[in-house]
């Protein structure tokens, strides 16, 4: 019984991703019998297995992926087979429908956690308040305790739900701030750029945009 | 404000049309585009001082967005900001909104504020024998808020356009046929908010429950000014009357919150204005709100 | 987009066995789109490389299993892992699972402790007597004391471990009502009044007090 095998299974399993923790736990026995020494080799020989397995996953004649999200590993169908999948299975969750203020507002919260209301506001210019309450309600962010200034204002953060339905392993996994600074610094440049050349500007724009998206789409 | 971001709900299908997978990118353009729709039209009427100003028809989230459509527009260098001009465009959209609707100015008016705030500083002459720091851009802490707030438009984007990847997979767990179906009852994971909504929750049941008892004790004037206190604290601009009395469940407390309301306006702790006949009711704290609550929270013992 | 793939995504995703008929229709178009000529020679691709995926799957690296079972395909779990995944199952602790009366008791205690049962059935109307039991057996609450009035009535009171599940500090990290309505309010204020809509809006304001006036008073 291998040990891809059976971190395989387990994966397969369970029902949130599981992390390297538990499946070290869980397959320590078989490893040490299979000859590893101690725990950091066990979790070393897991963890290789893990890269095997996600590796050939991630091949083009494998319809569903092993992916590292909110902390741990997670099987499911790959995006590209999204159509396919949802033309009959029923247990699609329901898509999250956020508007742009709250999609903001999640960003701010995101890379400024924990961050307090009035934080929020200096950033987006209005009261974010009822964004918050949705996004409290759709268990996107949730409360972590209190900033100690004048008012003990609430503090809120990103919860294990964000990371879930962003896909992101963990918040450190979002694109830096840098590149939405480089981003916005040549979009404004971009205005300036004498009329002629403005067209020809405006069609390198969307290549350059892709070619972030897809460097993000290699970080998953 | 709220309405005003209502309008512009993005869901999934606006930005994939169709079963394409979503190549949205973290464009802050994009952000904007809902904005320049409106283009034609503001370049239609052709009433202010400048073609590129923009009209009433634009709908912005906030006032860092108007700004940011003002410069752009204009092909304004953000670093370089004429600010009498933009100042002078900002003010006459802001009248506008305001003939339409004097509520949602709240945050623009401030926005306003602080404009003629750096323009009246950019036309003070500079001290030549001040030091290199005090000699700062007025125009600085501006641009960089503004060039922060579409950092997190791109950001925003960003989170958009993996949600949507995120939304498109399934998983499928077979860990249920391992669990025992154990504990009949239904059960249901909780974090903080679920605390505080469950107990809200059980309030509103406990002021909506049938009241048989008829001597049982009753909200008085002094627990509404209480909660009036309390809740005002947390405000830092004005409320509407109305959501005030949203949550009012009987006569008897509606009328205790009146005089309640009443009463703080006589100790001049409150302001309520109502900027025209049947319109919205605002409620705002009076420049001494804590010094007077505190002052006769002391001397009432009937508050409590 | 390989048609094993894609077979491996159906499979995967469907709650039932599915059968090859059922199959054969999903992925007809893209099959006929790489050369199939007919119904028959679709259902032919489609066998053959199920056929395939079956005995990739049935190697020893493996340990998930695709078997034709109640006239469909299905994955599953491989039987010789069934004893991992099982306690697996049985080492998992949900974060924090509550029915709602229990929730519902919590939140009383949490925000009017220290609190007696009598107390706490008369706020939510019902009696509390067994939920306290199980919270109790949590270790979500504990005893406070007893309450000076007639009958000595036991208090109660939230425990560390209840700050510790909540990620709370302490019991003042809670929101507090006002706070809470506060933000609820705010998310309703989209609804208060769209400028476009606002004169319409005055015009119904009597109206609707008149309505909350006279549903209070028939509650009286």
């Amino acid at each position: 019984m291998s040990l891809k095998a059976q971190l395989e299974a387990i994966i397969y399993a369970a029902e949130t991703p599981i992390t390297l923790e538990q499946m070290t736990q869980l397959v320590k026995e078989s490893v040490v019998a299979a000859g590893a020494v101690d725990e950091a080799d066990v979790k070393s020989r897991v963890r290789s297995s893990l890269e095997d397995l996600a590796g050939e996953y991630g091949g083009p004649d494998h319809g569903i992926e092993i992916r590292q999200v909110a902390g741990g590993y997670r099987m499911s169908t790959k995006p590209e087979q999204h159509e396919m999948v949802r033309s009959f299975a029923k247990s699609l969750k329901p898509p999250i429908r956020l508007s742009l203020p709250a999609l903001e507002t999640l960003a701010v919260i995101a890379y400024k956690q924990p961050a307090t209301v009035p934080e929020i506001n200096e950033i987006r210019g209005v009261d974010s308040g009822g964004v918050i309450a949705t996004l409290l309600d759709r268990k996107l962010i949730t409360t972590a305790g209190r900033k100690q200034v004048i008012g003990r204002p609430i503090l809120y953060k990103t919860t294990k739900e964000f990371l879930m339905r962003f896909g992101l392993k963990d918040v450190n996994e979002l694109p830096s701030m840098e590149e939405f600074e480089k981003l916005v610094a040549e979009s404004f440049q971009g205005e300036l750029i004498p009329a002629e050349d403005a067209a020809q500007a405006r069609e390198t724009d969307p290549a350059e945009a892709e070619e972030i998206a897809e460097s993000a789409a290699q970080k998953e | 404000m709220g309405s005003r971001m209502e309008d512009r709900i993005i869901t999934s299908e606006d930005n994939a049309p169709g079963p394409a997978l979503p190549v949205l990118v973290a464009n802050p353009r994009s952000a904007a585009a809902p904005v320049k729709e409106s283009d034609r039209q503001s370049a239609k009427k052709e009433e202010s001082d400048s073609p590129f100003a923009v009209s009433v028809s634009d709908v912005y989230e906030g006032p860092l967005d108007l700004l940011l459509d003002l410069i752009r527009k204009q092909d304004i260098d953000i670093y370089d900001i004429p600010i009498a001009r933009i100042t002078a465009q900002y003010l006459a959209y802001v009248e506008k909104i305001r003939e339409l609707d004097v509520n949602v100015a709240a945050d623009f008016i401030y926005m306003a504020a602080v404009l003629i705030h750096i323009k009246s500083k950019m036309l003070l002459p500079r001290d030549p024998s001040a030091k290199a720091e005090e000699l700062e851009d007025p125009r600085t802490e501006l641009v960089n808020r503004l060039l922060e707030h579409e950092k997190f438009k791109s950001a925003a984007q960003m989170l958009l356009q993996k949600q949507q990847i995120e939304d498109a997979v399934l998983t499928n767990p077979a860990l249920k046929e391992f669990v025992d179906a154990e504990g009949a009852e239904p059960e249901m994971a909780a974090d903080v908010i679920d605390l505080v909504k469950t107990f809200q929750q059980i309030l509103e049941r406990v002021r909506t429950r049938p009241v048989i008892n008829v001597d049982e004790e009753t909200v008085t004037v002094g627990q509404m000014i209480d909660y009036l206190r309390r809740r005002l604290a947390l405000e830092d601009r004005p409320i509407r009357l109305k959501q005030l009395l949203m949550r009012v469940p009987s006569r008897q407390t509606l009328v205790c919150m009146f005089l309640a309301l009443l009463e703080m306006v006589r100790l001049q702790a409150i302001q309520v204005r109502q900027d025209q006949m049947f319109g919205e009711i605002a409620v705002r704290k009076h420049t001494g709100f804590d010094a007077i609550m505190a002052e006769q929270a002391a001397v009432r013992d009937d508050w409590r």
